[in-house]
């Protein structure tokens, strides 16, 4: 589609909304993306940090065999709440609501999403989910895990209403927030900026989207059915009135499973764009990256039933899924390559957010090859629903898609706050996560695989020792994190001014001041290249060809 | 400005230093997979039934083509962040070589990993079909999970127990599981067999215990509050083990079941039955005409309704098939009911709840 | 009369004059070209199919159940 | 570049009389490939539900289980008529809007909203006569769910369409921007389309 169907948008005496005046308006209830952006990213911060404690408690009450502390109903409810919110309230938000709104519409060149009242409204979706979540706390808590499988999910109190209705809420959320973006990326590109241009982050942003736009109703009708279970009854899941269990699962997984994507495909982004930039050259294989992200998406769907295999479908159906599950293995291993040889014959910066990144290529493999391993069926039937599914999907989602996101919070910090942070903190901060969270989840493969299955409050004494080497390490884990913390607070007290483009990048945010402008671009610039192309002039019309790309952090 | 990708001699990056780190990267991990491949499972976890030999052999396969993988992309990132690394003395602008890809390169690392996966694909799902594939001659033994322990029924056991269970070494095994209540799973790692037991549904599990010993069996689907503690022993014994085992059982079972009392319909007392009926039928069944259903349909004149003169088991209503019924359930067209192990009703009950519905029926 | 009978024949009258109004503007907006327009053909040609499906229901050529007397 | 600044820091309304017709075309056309974006995802909701309907069918050894009765074909048939008939007269209202013909669009949406009501009045005349309950069989389930969403959504396009014929008559709607009636319309055709599927799967299959 001609992204000149919005010309007179983009003029420069027609902005897409007026500068707000009142404090209300500008920061609470404000139409602005980069607002809202910051906004997603405080109460998805938040969220994280309180799903972050439940882990803390789990990890308290799996240091002894027989541990005390949590009795086994606080236990189930501390991991229920761990995975809700880490998924829903913290991730999700994160990657898609926080940094897809702030840098998505700045890379694109335009100065706003295409529906800014409707991005407010996606955004206030989420606070009283929060609200609804968290006061089933008072009313007899879900406690089934975040995958709240019938029937024992139906056998707790009124917490799943409470649950069903609040992901609900933050799923419309979603949902708009991806219809918003589709349209913005489809639309509102400034001129000359062909798909085939688009940064990488903004193809992984739209990848998301139609993820999100096609995963999160099928999740809603999911919540929808548990929720008509609870309450009225309605036999979907109920065997003895002609029922059948396993559907949730399949609806709940068709799903959850892109969800992983929708987690994770962000992050890709996120990586391609920070590579280039330290590496000072451009992204080896720009097109097989983009295209890799466009066919994880499609296989993505198609290879839900791989959480399943032990449930009972039988062979014919489980082996396509099993060898689709594969496949997503090559276009992940055709980023990972790409990468890696984007560094080969670079000019290399490691300042933190690089080494987050390098962080992430390494455990987001160990993660891959364990997801592999996971795929195949026979094997999946020893490791399925143990401690290795744990560790995997923590390789996946704290290896990769929070190692990403601690990147791009390090990498975006300066363009949002205008600040630097410090480098030496965050440096440490790195190092400590890195060696922490390999301590933490490493062993975790060895403790499934000799037998330990997960969401247990009490566990076989044979396993003692490992189990209290990892809660330690996960306290440390956690203690990392409150250097980020310090380093956040002294980088906006007495950070140094970072200019318009410390790091020496090439994408189109980085062309303007940090923080942007009300109206990010006074004129919409005209784009002639991919934005990677270190060493030769920014591919931009005046007066952003001017703009320095040297690093001066 | 458009590129031109290609463009510039990266080969010259491809010197001496970066050979002799790939050289140094494949002996890692020739080692490695040799080490892998030396490594006894066994010795880590014991091996104790047939199915696990495909799988073992498959989780090593995996592993020996993971290991390269790790170590080349690890070993690289290392070796170029050391090699590359932005030196003091260069210019704050340098930048490195304007390489936009090498496409043969890209081709083969989409090539290689599409042919290695369809060879996994392909072995798993050889393994996958063999572990469906029933034994002759198997020992079929029922596993039903409860909220939160294992119920056994084996075959010339009259009633079944919990806890404990033995199997005899060197005979294939079918194991029929499924669930009473929620979601359960059956796990025992050393046969590295694990499925849900899913209410509603019976799977089946096939290996042949190889080794003598006891072993765990354990829940993996969380189910409740006492998941955690979802575990018994399966014991692997030899051949006459096993049937001194099952002599010795099938005594106990029968005491218990003299000490519950064998049925005997016409002791039965209305009363109590009634009783019985509301705290445990009620649930599903009310005592009104046949077509007012709440899961089953209405017990009233079960026995004189000469509209339904058959039961849902096609058999002419008697205190017999009734009794029949109640002990052992029914799965079928109209819903499925649990027997009288499942819903804990004793012989005396039974017979109390046929006197009650024989009461209730004109 | 048989109530369903006249259920059948009001469905199959229907049935046919809504299929010809759709089918009627199915073949005028053919050839116009425009993103609403496309969206509006691939509505109206679901809509013929439900005609068609209305249409062997009134000719009880398809459904099980007839209308049921108590 | 001082003025441009100056019109980007203090612009003036963006309302929808206030636009240029190119102002306006631009927007209508983001705003339809949203709106296009929206009933695809809605689609999905049902998807996923018929879906679980196909799941319990499969699962049941016999369709609809024992003791329960599908609803009655004949009133369903002549019921989805009504429903696709006000596709029709949406679609003639539509085209007497953009033909200038007030008074006949007027007509032909109150002519709609009737037939809608007629239609959400038919199921629940089925509603109330139907052998089936919402939670005793697993073909009451999916029956009630689905249809019941879909009545929901009938009904929401019933109250959309009382509010475009409000609007009209207050005279936002011209046959040059009438964005509103057009994504009311195209509802209108989803809402109808998509009983052409469930009456398949509840009435014939």
């Amino acid at each position: 589609m001609s992204t000149d169907t919005i010309e007179i948008l983009r003029r420069a005496d027609k902005p897409i909304h007026p500068a707000p005046e009142s404090f209300i308006k500008k920061y609470i209830f404000s139409v602005d993306h980069k607002v809202v952006g910051i906004q997603y990213f405080i109460v998805s911060g938040l969220m994280i940090l309180l799903s972050g404690l439940f882990a803390e408690a789990i990890r308290v009450q799996l240091t002894g065999p027989h541990n005390t502390f949590l009795t086994p109903q606080q236990f189930d409810e501390a991991f229920t709440f761990h995975g809700t919110l880490m998924v829903w309230f913290g991730a999700i938000p994160l990657v898609t609501g926080a940094f897809g709104n702030f840098v998505m519409p700045l890379q694109i060149g335009a100065r706003d999403v295409a529906f800014p009242w409707l991005n407010m409204f996606s955004f206030w979706t989420f606070p009283p989910a929060v609200l609804i979540l968290l006061s089933s706390l008072a009313f007899g808590a879900p406690n089934a895990g975040w995958t709240e499988y019938p029937p024992v999910s139906l056998q707790a109190g009124v917490g799943i209403v409470f649950w069903t209705t609040a992901v609900f809420t933050v799923g419309i959320g979603a949902t708009l927030t991806a219809l918003n973006f589709l349209t913005t990326v489809i639309k509102m590109r400034a001129p000359g900026m062909t798909f085939t241009r688009m940064p990488l982050f903004v193809w992984a942003s739209a990848v998301t989207a139609v993820l999100s736009l096609v995963a999160t109703t099928a999740l809603a009708s999911a919540l929808g059915s548990l929720f008509l279970s609870h309450v009225f009854n309605v036999p979907f899941y109920d065997p003895t009135r002609g029922g059948t269990v396993v559907l949730f699962q399949h609806m709940f997984w068709f799903y959850s499973h892109p969800a992983v994507y929708i987690l994770i495909i962000p992050v890709f982004g996120i990586v391609s764009e920070i590579i280039p930039t330290f590496a000072r050259k451009p992204i080896f294989g720009y097109k097989l990256i983009a295209y890799s992200t466009v066919s994880i998406a499609l296989l993505s769907f198609m290879v839900w039933a791989h959480h399943m295999f032990t449930s009972g479908l039988g062979p014919w159906v489980t082996m396509p899924f099993m060898i689709l599950s594969m496949l997503i293995a090559v276009p992940t291993g055709i980023k990972i390559f790409s990468w890696t040889a984007t560094l080969f014959g670079s000019n290399l910066r490691l300042t933190t957010a690089m080494l987050f990144v390098l962080g992430f290529l390494s455990t987001f493999t160990i993660g891959g090859i364990t997801g592999v391993m996971l795929a195949s069926v026979p094997v999946d039937w020893h490791e399925h629903a143990t401690y290795f599914l744990v560790a995997h999907i923590h390789y996946v989602l704290f290896g990769g898609t929070l190692m990403g996101v601690l990147g791009g919070i390090y990498y975006w910090w300066p363009k949002v706050t205008g600040r630097l942070m410090s480098e030496k903190l965050g440096k440490w901060h790195f190092w400590l996560t890195f060696i922490f969270f390999n301590a933490t989840f490493l062993p975790m493969h060895f403790v499934g695989l000799l037998g330990m299955p997960r969401r247990v409050a009490y566990y076989d004494p044979a396993f003692h020792g490992l189990n209290l080497f990892i809660s330690i390490s996960a306290f440390l884990l956690a203690g990392a994190f409150l250097l980020l913390f310090a380093n956040a607070f002294w980088s906006l007290k007495k950070g140094p001014a970072a200019g318009p483009n410390p790091w020496g990048a090439r994408t189109l945010e980085w062309m303007i001041s940090s923080p942007p402008p009300h109206y990010n671009f006074k004129e919409i610039p005209e784009v002639y290249a991919t934005p990677y192309g270190y060493g030769e002039p920014l591919p931009y019309s005046a007066p952003y060809d001017q703009v320095s790309t040297t690093p001066t952090y | 400005m458009a590129h031109q990708v290609n463009n510039i001699d990266f080969r010259r990056h491809l010197d001496r230093s970066f050979w002799s780190v790939t050289l140094v990267l494949a002996v890692i991990s020739v080692i490695l997979v040799v080490l892998i491949a030396i490594w006894p499972i066994n010795g880590t976890l014991a091996v104790a039934a047939t199915s696990d030999y495909g799988i073992d052999a498959l989780f090593k396969f995996m592993l020996f083509v993971a290991t390269p993988i790790f170590v080349f992309v690890n070993g690289y990132v290392v070796y170029f962040a050391r090699r590359y690394k932005h030196r003091s003395d260069e210019p704050a602008d340098a930048v490195g070589i304007p390489l936009y890809g090498v496409v043969p390169l890209e081709i083969w690392w989409t090539v290689i990993p599409v042919f290695l996966m369809v060879v996994l694909g392909v072995w798993s799902a050889v393994t996958l079909f063999s572990l469906y594939k029933p034994q002759a001659g198997a020992l079929n033994v029922e596993a039903i999970g409860h909220q939160w322990k294992f119920e056994l029924r084996y075959p010339g056991l009259k009633s079944s127990f919990y806890g404990d269970f033995y199997l005899p070494v060197n005979r294939p095994v079918t194991m029929n599981i499924t669930s009473a209540d929620v979601i359960h799973s059956f796990w025992v790692p050393q046969f590295r067999v694990k499925l849900d037991m899913v209410p509603g549904m019976v799977q089946q599990l096939h290996f042949t215990p190889t080794e003598v010993g006891s072993y765990p069996l354990i829940c993996t689907e969380f189910c409740g509050i006492g998941h955690g503690d979802m575990r018994t022993t399966v014991h692997v014994v030899s051949q006459a083990d096993y049937a001194k085992w099952f002599s010795g059982t099938q005594q106990k079972v029968a005491q218990a079941a003299a000490a519950a009392g064998s049925l005997n319909l016409t002791a039965g007392d209305a009363a109590k039955g009634q009783a019985v009926f509301e705290q445990k039928c009620s649930v599903c069944h009310s005592m009104a005409a046949f077509a007012q259903k709440k899961v089953g349909p209405g017990l009233q004149n079960i026995l004189s309704d000469p509209a339904h003169p058959k039961l849902v088991d096609g058999s002419a209503a008697t205190p017999e098939s009734v009794a029949h019924i109640i002990q052992n359930g029914y799965s079928g067209d109209i819903g499925v009911m649990p027997n009288a192990q499942a819903n804990g009703l004793s012989s005396s009950d039974v017979s109390n709840l046929v006197a009650y519905l024989k009461s209730q029926s004109k | 009369m048989d109530t369903a009978y006249i259920a059948d024949t009001i469905g199959a009258i229907g049935a046919i004059v809504v299929g010809f109004f759709a089918i009627r503007f199915l073949r005028k907006e053919w050839k116009l070209k425009g993103a609403d327009i496309g969206v509006t053909k691939v509505m109206l040609t679901l809509l013929v199919i439900g005609c068609v499906e209305a249409l062997l229901v009134g000719l009880r050529i398809v459904g099980q159940t007839p209308l049921s007397t108590h | 570049m001082a003025v441009q600044t100056e019109a980007l820091g203090h612009g003036h309304g963006y309302g929808h009389e206030a636009m240029t017709q190119e102002e306006y075309v631009e927007q209508r056309d983001l705003r339809f490939l949203g709106f296009l974006l929206f009933l695809f995802t809605d689609s999905i909701f049902f998807t996923a539900y018929i879906f679980a309907a196909l799941y319990l069918r499969s699962a049941a050894p016999v369709w609809p289980p024992v003791g329960v009765e599908r609803p009655d074909v004949n009133l369903g048939a002549v019921n989805a008529i009504i429903l696709f008939g006000s596709g029709i007269t949406a679609h003639y209202a539509m085209h007497r809007l953009k033909e200038s013909r007030f008074i006949g669009y007027v007509w032909f949406t109150i002519v709609t909203i009737i037939l809608g009501s007629l239609f959400l009045g038919g199921q629940a005349y089925e509603y109330a006569h139907i052998h089936a309950t919402w939670s005793g069989s697993t073909f009451g389930a999916a029956f009630f769910t689905l249809t019941g969403l879909h009545g929901f959504h009938v009904l929401v396009g019933v109250v959309y369409l009382i509010v475009t014929l409000l609007q009209s008559v207050a005279g936002k709607y011209t046959p040059e921007r009438h964005f509103g009636l057009t994504a009311a319309t195209l509802y209108w055709h989803f809402v109808d389309v998509i009983w052409v599927v469930l009456f398949f799967l509840f009435y014939i299959y």
